[in-house]
């Protein structure tokens, strides 16, 4: 990034510390929310490395802000659909942390009872319908949740997040199409972190901003340029999810932001050296940025201290619950193929 | 009951279960226009919102359809051609097919994906695949098969009220062919519960889709000989019922297995080795499959004939076997 | 169409009339291709009806001003992808009528062995690449064999046509991508006849010009707003063959047009009445419009009437053809699937 | 002959083709990046156009392999995993397998699509599928299935020059495997022949992929009890080598088949169901699959290792067919 972006996104920030758009207990809330990711997930990973963990996992490290500013502009009923980087998404709609651990840990009491592991810590019961490990195949699901409230007449908002790199696939072709034609209630939300996996957006995505393919849907955009500002993203995401509402129909939303970790831990090794734009990336973390924000608004370490004292506890819970749950049976494998239980048809031979 | 068609029992099946539950809608390509007269009178009836015509985005909206069903709904896609599915193969096989078992159970996905297997008129490869096959390795689908009009309407309607996902394959040479079916709710055909078109004592004939009305014609002919053929309609390929398919080899110690699909991995290889697993002892000659052989069908008529099941290729067959 | 729209175009293709482009030559010669056109699928249509012709079947009939005005802009041994209105294309680009004929007539001697089809008359002898019938399955081909004469050294242009339903199809975001990420040669030609069988583009496409969808790539575009007009398609259409020759990349061509008959013939019964709408186009036929254009130019008649006569003596060529030559036998259905010769591993049982 | 594992076998073949001839060329996703290590030293010798990075565009650059090879280049694309095939499905299904029977001959689509089957790790079913029986009754694709890295090695380069699409099913668990590879040219096995590897004369065990190893651990455990099994290794499964199936099966009379893929409509299933046809006389025991059950592969890694084909499950099957 370059240096001038730099000075001008510091500058934009300043800017917004006025409170126009949330309140202060908004952004205590964020706050816990991307705490909650952010440990949440450095403890995942260092668990995974102990080889607690099975499986690969793809963290959102970097990511705090764009995840809870997006899920925040939600109401607690509207849906949320998330791709394989799945851990941040639901805690950003505020689920509990204790499923979600007990998930990676491969355990019976996971949200998906073991099933899913950590591309798919979806919380059906906050409104994650689901978290779907194939880039790009959340997007025509998010159309259809909306075309299904919509015509249930729940008036629900669909919010769905997806990479730079979905945004080459087909179906995000044909969902935003879809989205546009019948006028429906979603949100498209691409977290564009420059890569997917080793491939830079700049050489895969034919487009300088993701945001100016709304056009080819005659849908309205939003672009955030930094989206490692909590408030920036909640503001854009704020206004899609209000026109969505209003029954004005879907908007795309592009939000600039970095992945600070590897792609996913387990790929073996190290698979590109993002060398000096890391280095340039790490030094703007959103959760510090909201931190140093709050105490400037507010000049007083109090509330977020308490704040990281209760994540951390929660965290710490997350886990023993995690560890102390059973790991399914085998028999487990053969119930939720079907509503009746395969086994019954099948057998394990 | 009234004598219809097969197509009017698929749009029956449909008018009755979307006046039946507000949940259910239908959609796909060109449903207004009413193509194959599947939705004659829907949309007077229901409106364009849930008789509802898509763009071409296939994936797109099959993903909606899983969407759609994520929350509530009960949505009804009309694929119109089975080759069309690979286009949407993405979100049938990662996604409809999936998610019920990699989110434990959070989630059911109530919908029906319909395929019309559109072979024998010269269609050419691209348009006539009968590719059921592919998906009953796929677990979390389940796979209707009807091969005559009663079966269809009542297959149709317990499917449509099926919490899982399930794909009508629709055999495009039985449109036409009429037969009595019941009107109203209650004409339901339970998934997994195989239909014994024929009895018989001295072999099996295992058909589905269009080689049933082949396997009974072989067996009216071969019935002039003195033999007495079983047919035996699996009607569900998923899940199959195996127990009926067991017991009546058991019975007559020879089978045939008749499927339009292509033979490698066909519908008739699966139950063949279900038989060669579950029915050894009772064998008495080799099990023979009458499939489509694996070439693509041609456009021209006198070779896409040659190579599908026929009346005249089950007749030989049962005739090694009984010889 | 409104009265000024075609009042507009009558007075845009008179202002063509100046040759600038092309040589009277290539008017002859255009109006040559397009006669054949239509004059092949007319009487296709009739003998389809008298059961001489197998399967169903797809005419551009009206659309015969945008195939061959595209095609003209290509040289003879630059490549072509098509759809599953087949027949135009191979026409356009001087295929030799016998063999599509015969392959109507699901002969031996048919361009595909009577294997293809109405849907599939591709002849490769002249770089057509394929007619495929599922719809937008020809964009992503377009695009590799772009790639493939890139890399070969050959430097040929591929021109992929596709309908405006197909620019709903997620190939399309896909092939467009890639040929703009990879600069290539491509010049995609959207034959936006109005319709995707009973689907009007005004309900599917959510942009007002299919065009449009180009700066979602970064890519250039040409929208042609009278595709009857013969000139006006090649013009575009060779700006976008001269700029991907050049090694300036791609370009996405939109062409209005109008299918005179139904989506197909033996689809049982017409679909949809286009009423008034089609009665306005059938009155801007392409094949008149130029026949018209060309006698304003030089005010004599004597070289159009021998096209013409040219003309009806090679469909009657081409009938005579297919009608003698023999159908394939069973055995050629085992042909083709592989190099090998099919039925020697596995015989029809 | 140097020892080399399976993933090195693959690289090797890429690596001695692409300097073989100049109209093969690689691309597929994160090959730059080398996420799973078969492009190591390609790049800076081939250079990023012919070992070539893709957008997450799967259908695209899939049609653009097929596009690519009708003009006459040779593509070779990785597609990583073998569940993102169904993202390009249209594009193998209706253009790879069908184009060169549509045109009657006219073109030929001499390309590769490689696919990791990646599963038995806990990656969760969208990530583990072992799909080439979908493949099977598609007419069109060839399909290699290797077990070793020789064979691995010997079948990619056949199937780099072979003038047909073939795909190649490469199996994760077999990945960090080692065995004698041949180094150069002349290292070539034609598609259609089996191996035996292990000859035997009281039991067949036909197995692939990552069944093969498991399949001859079962038979030296049985060895000890003084049982002789032969082992036939397909190797390809389109064309499939019928005939040294049946002539084993013939030789001993019992067979097991061994199949990572889920159970109906597996290979195991088609396998099956040809020697029940073919070689019915020689049987002396019913033909038992040791396949995955018709479930999904879960995340939790004790589901998962019980479902899949295990030395204990081979074992059990034979000791069933000996008794
Ligand atoms: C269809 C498909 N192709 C490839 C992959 C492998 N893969 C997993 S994540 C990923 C990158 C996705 O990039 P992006 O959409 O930008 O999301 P990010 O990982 O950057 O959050 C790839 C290539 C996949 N899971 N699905
Ligand atoms: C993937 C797919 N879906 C549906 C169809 C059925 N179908 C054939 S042509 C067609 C309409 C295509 O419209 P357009 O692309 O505008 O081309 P046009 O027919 O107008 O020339 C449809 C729906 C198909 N062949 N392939
Ligand atoms: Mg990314
Ligand atoms: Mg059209």
């Amino acid at each position: 990034m370059s240096l001038f972006m730099h000075i001008a996104q510091i500058y934009f920030r300043n800017r917004m510390v006025d409170m126009e758009n949330l309140t202060l207990e908004q952004y205590y809330e964020g706050y816990l929310r991307m705490l909650r990711i952010r440990k949440f997930e450095t403890r995942a990973e260092e668990n995974h490395s102990k080889g607690e963990i099975p499986g690969a996992l793809h963290t959102s490290l970097g990511q705090e802000a764009e995840v809870v500013g997006a899920c925040m502009a939600l109401k607690d009923d509207d849906y949320m659909v998330g791709n394989h980087r799945s851990h941040g998404h639901p805690i950003g709609k505020n689920a509990d942390m204790k499923p979600l651990m007990a998930e990676l840990y491969a355990r019976k009491t996971g949200i998906c009872g073991g099933k899913g592991g950590s591309m798919h810590l979806s919380d059906f019961s906050i409104g994650s319908l689901g978290e779907t490990s194939i880039v790009g195949s959340g997007l025509p699901v998010a159309v259809g949740a909306a075309l299904g409230s919509n015509m249930l007449g729940e008036g629900r908002v669909t919010l769905c997040f997806f990479g730079d790199g979905a945004s080459n696939e087909g179906a995000f072709h044909e969902a935003l199409n879809l989205a546009a034609i019948w006028n429906l209630p979603v949100v498209f939300l691409c977290e564009n972190n420059g890569w997917a996996v080793s491939m830079p957006a700049s050489k895969a995505v034919s487009v300088e901003n993701i945001a100016d393919r709304a056009a080819a849907y005659s849908m309205r955009s939003e672009l955030v340029t930094d989206g490692q500002d909590f408030e920036s993203v909640y503001i854009a995401t704020k206004r899609a999810v209000d026109t969505a509402r209003a029954g004005e129909g879907p908007t795309l939303v592009e939000v600039k932001t970095y992945r600070f970790a590897e792609h996913a831990v387990n790929m073996g090794r190290m698979l590109v050296d993002r060398g000096e734009e890391l280095e340039e990336w790490l030094k703007r973390d959103p959760v510090e940025i909201l931190r140093i924000k709050i105490n400037e608004m507010v000049g007083d370490e109090t509330r977020l201290k308490e704040i990281e004292e209760q994540v951390e506890r929660e965290i710490e819970d997350a886990l023993e619950f995690a560890k102390q749950s059973d790991f399914p049976d085998v028999a487990d494998a053969f119930d939720d193929v079907y509503s009746e239980r395969v086994s019954d048809f099948y057998g394990l031979s | 009951m009234a004598r219809i068609s097969f197509i009017e029992s698929i749009r029956q099946a449909q008018y009755e279960e979307l006046a039946r539950d507000p949940k259910v809608f239908l959609m796909g390509e060109d449903l207004v226009a009413n193509v194959f007269g599947t939705t004659t009178g829907l949309i007077e009836e229901f409106g364009t919102d849930r008789v509802r015509d898509t763009p071409l985005s296939e994936n797109g909206f099959v993903g909606a359809a899983a969407g759609a069903s994520m929350v509530g709904a009960r949505p009804i896609v009309d694929l119109t051609i089975t080759s069309f599915v690979y286009v949407a193969m993405d979100q049938v096989c990662s996604i409809i097919a999936k998610s019920k078992y990699i989110y434990g159970g959070q989630v059911k996905l109530p919908l029906v994906l319909r395929m019309c297997m559109f072979y024998g008129n010269s269609n050419a490869a691209q348009h006539s695949d009968r590719n059921y096959p592919m998906f009953m390795g796929m677990p979390g689908l389940k796979i209707i098969i009807p091969s005559n009009p009663y079966d269809m309407k009542g297959l149709l309607k317990t499917a449509i009220r099926d919490d899982d996902p399930v794909m009508s394959f629709e055999d495009g040479t039985l449109w036409s062919q009429k037969g009595e079916v019941p009107e109203g709710e209650d004409h339901l055909i339970p998934l997994g519960l195989a239909d014994i078109k024929r009895e018989g004592t001295d072999a099996t004939v295992v058909a589905v889709a269009g080689g049933v009305p082949l396997a009974l014609k072989a067996a009216e002919e071969l019935s002039k000989d003195g033999f007495s053929i079983e047919v035996v309609d699996p009607r569900t390929l998923v899940p199959l019922d195996r127990d009926t398919i067991i017991r009546s080899v058991s019975k007559t110690g020879r089978v045939v297995v008749v499927d339009p699909a292509h033979q490698s991995c066909s519908a008739a290889s699966e139950i063949s080795a279900i038989i060669a697993e579950e029915a050894f002892e009772s064998l008495k000659a080799p099990i023979l499959r009458v499939t489509t052989p694996d070439t693509h069908l041609p456009f021209f008529p006198n070779g896409e004939k040659a190579l599908l099941p026929s009346k005249h290729r089950i007749v030989s067959a049962l005739k090694r076997l009984l010889n």
